[in-house]
């Protein structure tokens, strides 16, 4: 399925993208992660580290064990800091 | 209730008229951008979309926990000033205790659950991503 | 840094002009004449000389305890019509949980320990002091 | 001792008078509410029952034991509702 990523903050500026559309068959968030670090450099060290990332599923935060099935959006970014 | 997102600056005293209507208590929060010694401006990224749904169902969510009778979110992205107004968030409720509790909640769901990133941006033309607190994350768990 | 006692009415909005400044954080409670049904005015008595110093005290008290960059206390006596603002109070420090606080415990010790005293008077000419809550003095202890 | 007495709210109308200059021995403030209780039946009312009474001296909170000597005004008044 297609899928369009988007990237924010210091996640965007190490893949240097702020979206991409990707093809991908990924199950979950924590699959389609391993399949995009695996595009360049940038990828690898913007999506390396798990624990330092959050996700979003159709603007919807989610674990990165929920299930991609459906998803149109999805969301990669370090933990928020609004307010 | 209503929940804003804007690059424009606004005035926190014009946010809160009208909001007092048949309330009894009405606490607002405002934050600003505060010079920490070499602070030049603070950038705020954000997830066009998905920020304003998230502002719109936590303030609704709020609403219904604290019996709030109006309440509000502003929250601006792109370069702003020292000094200058981020965001805001005020609520109106019967009674004293739910106005403060709906307040406070609101800011911690904000801090930790809102999709935006600020980057400081030093006098030295050098910047860096503000972190995420760990003390940030363990207020918003006291809900 | 300043305490009044007024019979005037007071506008909130005016009132959080400037107190950001070098701040990072202000918060404000605004309390509010709520027709409970059939409320048709409030009349509010107070010590003159004791309530000023009183509530010069406890600001700054609050701003020796919470570090505030700024703080402001205004309360209205004599007779107020539903809808107006009673009082206020607003607290400016560098982080959030500060001025959250200070707001907090302010209204607290503006409850309990201010020298005024509320009477309602209801549509049908008859009227009743407020009494003081349990609960009031229950969370004053809290600190 | 001449001591100024204020009276506040219900104390106030029960009692009839918003102030009085009283001449009192009173070592406490319990002391003195004993004494004022005997001056009309209003007094009695109002100063009866000294759970329902908070004071101060000379414009301080002050508990119903404490130390009246050197005292110029006294106040009592139901507990304060303001806010």
């Amino acid at each position: 399925m297609a899928v369009e990523v988007l990237y924010f903050a210091w996640v965007r500026e190490r893949v240097g993208l702020p979206r991409e559309t990707v093809e991908t068959g990924a199950a979950t968030m924590r699959d389609l992660l391993a399949e995009l670090a695996l595009r360049s450099a940038g990828h690898a060290a913007a999506l390396g580290d798990h624990a330092a990332l959050r996700c979003a599923i159709d603007q919807q935060l989610a674990g990165l064990d929920a299930p991609l099935v459906g998803a149109r959006e999805v969301a990669i970014f370090p933990p928020m800091t609004g307010g | 209730m209503a929940a804003r997102v804007q690059a424009e600056p606004f005035d926190p005293a014009r946010e809160l008229a009208a909001l007092g209507e048949g309330a009894g208590a009405v606490v607002s929060f405002t934050g600003i951008v505060r010079d920490d010694g070499d602070l030049a401006a603070l950038e705020i990224e954000h997830y066009p979309g998905m920020t304003e749904a998230a502002l719109a169902e936590y303030g609704q969510g709020a609403a219904a926990r604290f019996a709030l009778t109006g309440w509000r979110i502003v929250h601006r992205h792109g370069r702003l000033q020292v000094g200058e107004p981020i965001m805001m968030v005020a609520t109106a409720a019967l009674h004293r205790r739910a106005a403060f509790d709906a307040a406070d909640y609101l800011m911690d769901w904000l801090k930790s659950r809102a999709p935006f990133w600020k980057r400081e941006i030093r006098r030295d033309g050098s910047s860096a991503w503000v972190e995420a607190r760990a003390e940030d994350e363990a207020s918003l768990a006291r809900w």
